[in-house]
């Protein structure tokens, strides 16, 4: 079992995260709201100080001169030595390992994401490591990304629609096209975020931290929920982790089961619950992580995600030997 | 008119040198910079990152240079005697002031006469991108430029749409301008041995896209079009201010001479400026 | 020309198609408050939806039925288009027909000609046409939510390609935006004419109120930074109008058709840069004449000059300069190289310089001070803090690395807020209060104004502080429904949260409305110079008459002459010679 | 800037003068247009001479030489906006080199 606070888990501040680049993007979020605070706050107090001690009262007259403040020089100075440090020593380096180094050719897993309304085409290369040639003449229902059966480096390819499966401790490379509109790939946990944008092909690369597997993650944000803060919209997401009944041994809430499919159906569950006497539900994420879509793409662009399953570099080579043994096309998705 | 005296608006102030008007003018010029500026800008990026093909390598492949030099002529010829026309007033003489005021009208009317059949010619010009190749004088093409002959099939164009939709075959007389790569053959080369009267029939079901030279075209006619047209219509404003102060300017000739005269002044300074887009628009569009 | 010539002008002429700077400055006024009234009214039903997704809307859901809100199993409940047009019109009103038009049109048309010693603006008529061309692009505006298909629903950013392939709203969008940009040309050049060249007698540059010198650098921004929109705006209305391909590249496949009948070959980048061209400039047109605003206040009533006047005024050119090349920090995410990324943030840290210089000389002014506490200096101190946290924010935003986690979340939509809205509509509301006796010689009430204040300076902070910690926690913008995803669904309290302080906060500005109009017909009446103030708007009689100042002013000092030692009074107006 | 009558009339052969060049200039561009120049000379050459005949139309006809620096700061101001407007986005789409991808194959490559 990990160490519960190892990758963090939902909740007010950054979610949990998963990737090696995303310690500097953290910890740069970090040092920067320290800073922001530290300028706040002795700002704040002078503020109020004024407010205080320069009101309007009798006998108090407001003074035309002012001795020259040479304080107010020092603290810009002292902003803008800060903002030096932050570019040049966070940001820059941070940047340049994300945007200006990708991994060898030879040690990365290239995976083709064609993004389009409102869904994520997935396209794995399969054991090969070779694409088949895609074209729009071949684009179907079950064939989102126009795959040409006829190639024969396409015979073991492996397509799937929100459906993202990746291995740990791998250098992921991901080439990005976008069929219709702007979209963005945006794995919050990842600190990966890269607009996708038609008539272009961009690359975003990462690596995800040994041991983040889906089901090392889904066992360390399980949580137990009193069953008084208990909302549909909070745990809408989530399964249980064992099972519940009623007094007269009825399961209401089965183990790997959710709180329903909506809000209604949710809130008479939970009602139910709590008139069981059940005390408190343990739950955990059905995926821990998930690919969203960052960018404006219609009015379904909320619903553009992706369930993303992370397994040990073994695990994901078995899931793409099995995937491409099946017919090329998935039925499932 | 309920007006207020507003300092400046006639005498020059000490610090610009300039009255009102002209200060605006000239910060309404500025604005137009930027303007036509971006659209330039929009011009050299498609250009740039045009995908290969897609752009024609010389203007004269698709615009009529003849008609756009005499053009570029006409609008030099309406900046000299927009300029005499307020030199005219300035020395008191009224007459020739509209008689000059007349003439920068008619040359922006034939500019515009011009540009009319230029645009006409572009709308009864067409091009057909084919699924598979067809002969064009021995050689292969994936698309064919030229005129429908009047046997093919009424063109009709789909609803909301520009485009025309299939027709069941089409009739072109080739005539080899803006070819762009075939099977291993270059457009320009192909522009040069035209000369093939025999209209070729194609047949809908080999019609990949079939289209005018109209501004949906290409993103160089649409860039053309766009900028040209937006041109087009600071000459039409131009026009409608000049025809203003032709008909005004007796009356305001009587009233405050120095009124009419910066009026003549800062239409001019307009005029100037619609010259000098068109000094930029014509190599850009015509000559690269 | 006389006063009684102008007073036999029929009413139309006076008070609708009106040539004189007041009366437009307060056509804007009005005309600028109902958008933002409106916008806010949008948000409202959009924050429903944000804190009880598909539930049924109480009360008014019903009322709206149309586009905007569809009847499912569970009531009337907003559509995603509904949801989008809402969001995309929201920022749309309150930017080019809320903020603006007030800040610039309303206060600026009013005050500055006062303020300059001038009898008018420059070109009177022009001015009438900008209001007119802003007040029709308005209408269109909201004709676009009655046509099919709904208002503009692809953001008030409007990325194509879905921009060009969305409904007919977002042509009227375009053809409203043409409009509005016109308007502001048309007023930046006049504003600019009449600052350099109709002010009064001895006002050298380094005279004008701070506020002059706001305006002045927001006008050249309007003028310069819109019109490559202007180009924008046309290349997309030839896209979706003439099937041109200008933000369309080759081998679109739309709901799973090829597009073969266009030409291809543009770029979704194109429009990108283009917008934000204008759109980053456009910050600082909502934010320099608010500064300009505080700044006056400030001096008014702390009853001593402003801290560092010269450092200011090149701050604020400084900044308005700077305000040009920083754009493409709103690209980050787009797949920039090292080199312009590394510029970008460069110049995004060197522009943030001059913003903390004009708020230091802005707090160091509050020292030595002897403040009263008006309802205008409340709402102008309150801009303050909620400036510099807004301002604060833009740090991480600004730097590409953080700017990965936090781009397009509601930290952006926090941060942006708080410099908009906490803090421009703040500083306008101040003005409002400000200069209201001015225009109408009646004092707003005091009570009803702290009535205003502090009810809304808690709830503006309840609705957008928690949006700093709901993107923190990842969540994106625009999003019709985030419980939909995981880390959204993990801070959905915080929605609730600041939907209600949303709704709390129409509420509170009940008071300023019943205020602003019982204020017109039963305020208190006062003289010219309720504020005991230097600068010169305050020497025209209340309300100005047409021509403004009785006699011609001549300025002969600086424009915060307050305390100063060995006078009579603790102001010294711009007009008077100081006693040696 | 010329006021008097007498300062006008000396203007009008510069009128002359200058309308003649631009109509020389024009002939030249477009002789050169035709010659099939490489690109990079060409577009060098057009522009060269589109400059001059701009600079002749600015500075004759819209008497741009006798004006004060004011309006000069202000275009120059443009230009500047301008150059950023052509350069920066120029950089954005051509600086990344994606070309790094295992192989050729894609959907749809610029």
């Amino acid at each position: 079992m990990l160490a519960a606070t190892q990758y963090g888990n939902y909740g007010l501040w950054s979610p949990p995260m998963v990737s090696v680049h995303g310690d500097g993007v953290d910890s740069l979020i970090t040092t920067l709201h320290w800073f922001m605070f530290l300028l706040f706050v002795p700002w704040a107090i002078f503020f109020v100080y004024c407010l205080v001690r320069f009101r309007r009262r009798a006998g108090h007259t407001a003074s035309y001169t002012l001795p020259k403040a040479k304080i107010s020089k020092y603290g810009e100075i002292a902003v803008v030595i800060f903002e030096v440090i932050l570019l040049v020593g966070f940001s820059v380096p941070v940047w340049a390992e994300y945007r200006t180094r990708p991994p060898v050719r030879e040690d990365r897993l290239e995976i083709r994401m064609v993004a389009q309304q409102f869904q994520w085409n997935i396209h794995y290369a399969g054991p090969d490591g070779r694409f088949g040639r895609t074209s729009a003449e071949f684009i179907s229902d079950v064939n989102a990304i126009g795959l040409d059966e006829s190639d024969p480096a396409a015979a073991d390819d492996v397509q799937t629609i929100n459906d993202f499966h990746l291995p740990v401790g791998k250098d992921i490379y991901v080439r990005l096209t976008s069929m219709d509109v702007v979209h963005s790939f945006s794995i919050p946990t990842m600190r990966v975020k890269q607009d996708v944008i038609p008539g272009m092909e961009i690359p975003v690369w990462f690596k995800i931290k040994e041991d983040a597997t889906s089901e090392n993650l889904r066992a360390e944000m399980t949580r137990a929920y009193p069953i008084g803060r208990v909302r549909w919209d909070r745990l809408r997401h989530h399964i249980a982790t064992e099972d519940y009944k009623d007094r007269t041994g009825q399961v209401l809430l089965a183990k790997g089961g959710s709180l329903g499919g909506t809000f209604k159906a949710g809130a008479e569950l939970i009602d139910k619950l709590r008139q069981a006497g059940v005390a408190e539900i343990s739950m955990q994420p059905r995926h821990p992580l998930e690919l969203v879509c960052a960018q404006l793409c219609g009015n379904s662009h909320f619903t553009m995600k992706a369930q993303l399953v992370t397994h040990t570099p073994e695990g994901f080579d078995e899931w793409i030997a099995e995937q491409s043994k099946e017919v090329t096309f998935d039925e499932d998705f | 008119m309920s007006t207020v005296a507003i300092p400046h608006d006639i005498e020059p102030h000490p610090m610009t040198g300039m009255y009102n008007g002209k200060f605006g003018l000239w910060l309404f010029l500025a604005s137009e910079v930027m303007l036509f500026g971006a659209l330039f800008s929009t011009y050299v990026l498609l250009r740039v990152g045009a995908p290969a093909g897609t752009w024609p390598a010389h203007g004269s492949e698709i615009l009529d240079i003849p008609k756009a030099t005499f053009n570029t002529l006409v609008l030099i010829g309406s900046s000299v005697t927009m300029v005499l026309a307020w030199a005219s007033l300035k020395m008191n003489d009224v007459a020739k002031g509209r008689l000059f005021l007349l003439i920068t009208f008619l040359l922006a009317g034939t500019f515009l006469v011009v540009k009319y059949f230029e645009y006409r010619d572009k709308f009864h010009h067409h091009e057909v991108f084919v699924k598979e190749p067809v002969l064009v004088g021995g050689k292969e093409y994936m698309n064919v430029s030229g005129h429908l002959t009047e046997d093919s099939p009424a063109l009709t164009r789909a609803p909301r749409r520009w485009a025309f939709s299939i027709p069941e075959y089409v009739l072109i007389v080739a005539d080899g301008k803006y070819a762009a790569e075939g099977h291993g053959e270059s457009g320009a080369e192909a522009g040069a041995d035209h000369g093939h009267p025999e209209p070729i029939r194609i047949e809908g079901s080999n019609i990949h896209r079939l289209t005018d030279y109209g501004p949906w075209h290409s993103t160089f006619l649409a860039t053309y079009f766009t900028l040209t047209g937006l041109h087009g219509l600071h000459i039409v404003g131009g026009m409608v201010v000049i025809f203003y102060l032709l008909v005004a300017s007796p009356s305001m000739w009587n009233g405050r001479r120095e009124k009419l005269i910066n009026r003549v002044e800062c239409t001019g300074l307009y005029w100037h400026f619609v010259d000098l887009v068109w000094i930029f628009l014509f190599p850009v569009f015509y000559l690269l | 020309m006389s006063e009684a010539h102008a007073h036999d002008l029929p009413f139309w002429r006076k008070y609708v198609f009106s040539v004189d700077h007041k009366v437009i400055g307060i056509q804007y006024t009005i005309t600028a408050m109902l958008f933002l009234f409106l916008g806010f009214s949008l948000v409202s039903i959009m924050r429903y939806q944000l804190a009880y997704p598909g539930r049924d809307i109480p009360v008014i859901g019903k009322l709206l039925g149309g586009s905007i809100v569809g009847q499912t199993e569970t009531g009337y409940v907003l559509t995603g288009d509904g949801y989008n047009a809402l969001g995309a019109m929201h920022g749309t009103i309150m930017i080019f027909l809320g903020v603006v038009p007030l800040a610039v049109g309303g206060f600026g048309n009013f005050v500055l000609p006062l303020q300059l010693g001038a009898p008018d603006m420059a070109f009177p008529k022009l001015n009438m046409a900008s209001y007119w061309s802003f007040f029709a692009g308005g209408v269109v505006m909201l004709a676009s939510f009655f046509v099919k298909g709904g208002a503009a629903n692809s953001g008030w950013t409007s990325y194509p390609p879905l921009a060009d392939i969305a409904t007919t709203g977002q042509t009227m969008w375009l053809f409203g935006m043409v409009l509005l940009i016109t308007s502001s040309l048309l007023g930046s050049i006049n504003f600019i004419v009449t600052t350099v060249q109709v002010r009064a007698k001895g006002l050298s540059f380094f005279r004008f109120p701070f506020f002059v010198w706001a305006q002045l650098v927001t006008s050249f921004l309007l003028l310069l930074a819109f019109p490559p929109l202007e180009a924008a705006g046309v290349l997309q209305l030839m896209d979706r109008l003439a099937d041109t391909s200008f933000f369309l590249p080759s081998g679109l496949v739309v709901s799973g058709e090829v597009q073969t009948q266009i030409s291809g070959g543009g770029s979704p980048l194109l429009w990108q840069h283009l917008f934000w061209f204008l759109a980053h400039p456009e910050v600082y047109v909502l934010i320099l004449p608010a500064l300009g605003i505080v700044g006056e206040v400030i001096a008014n009533n702390t009853r001593k000059p402003l801290w560092g006047y010269k450092s200011l005024v090149f701050a604020t050119i400084f900044l308005g300069f700077m305000s040009f090349i920083v754009w493409a920090h709103h690209m980050f995410m787009t797949g920039m190289g090292q080199t312009l990324s590394t510029f970008f943030q460069a110049t995004t840290m060197i522009i943030s310089v001059p913003s903390v210089i004009i708020l230091t000389c802005m707090i160091i002014s509050l020292w030595g001070a002897a403040i009263r506490y008006t309802v205008p200096m409340l709402f102008a101190l309150a801009f303050l803090p909620m400036f510099a946290i807004g301002g604060l924010t833009g740090l991480p935003l600004g730097l590409t690395t953080s700017d990965i986690q936090l781009h397009d979340t509601y930290y952006v939509i926090g941060h942006f807020h708080y410099v908009v809205a906490p803090g421009t509509l703040f500083a306008l509301f101040a003005g409002v209060y400000y200069w209201f006796p001015k225009a109408t010689g009646r004092k707003m009430s005091d009570f009803l104004g702290k009535l205003h204040f502090w009810p809304s300076f808690i709830f503006i902070n309840g609705v957008f502080l928690p949006m700093f910690f709901i993107g923190m926690a990842g969540v994106l913008r625009r999003q019709f429904d985030q419980t939909e995803q995981l880390h959204g669904a993990a801070v959905q309290g915080l929605t609730v949260m600041a939907s209600w302080s949303a709704w709390l906060l129409l509420i509170s500005q009940l008071p300023f409305i019943f205020n602003f109009f019982w204020s017109i017909f039963r305020g208190q009446k006062v003289g010219a110079n309720p504020w005991e103030a230097t600068t010169l708007e305050w020497f025209a009689p209340s309300p100005p008459p047409h021509g403004n100042f009785a006699t011609t002013p001549v300025v002969y000092c600086g424009p915060y002459e307050y305390s100063v030692p060995g006078q009579k009074s603790d102001f010294c107006p711009q007009n008077v010679a100081l006693e040696a | 800037m010329a006021s008097s009558s007498e300062e006008v009339r000396k203007h009008l052969k510069t009128y002359y003068i200058v309308f003649g060049s631009l109509a020389v200039l024009t002939i030249v561009t477009v002789t050169v247009g035709f010659m099939h120049l490489p690109i990079a000379v060409a577009v060098a050459v057009a522009m060269l001479i589109a400059c001059l005949k701009g600079s002749l139309v600015a500075s004759f006809f819209m008497h741009l030489v006798s004006e004060r620096g004011i309006i000069f700061w202000i275009l120059a101001l443009c230009v500047f906006f301008f150059l950023m407007l052509l350069l920066v986005p120029s950089l954005t789409f051509f600086e990344p080199d994606y070309s790094d991808f295992v192989d050729g194959v894609s959907g749809s490559g610029r």
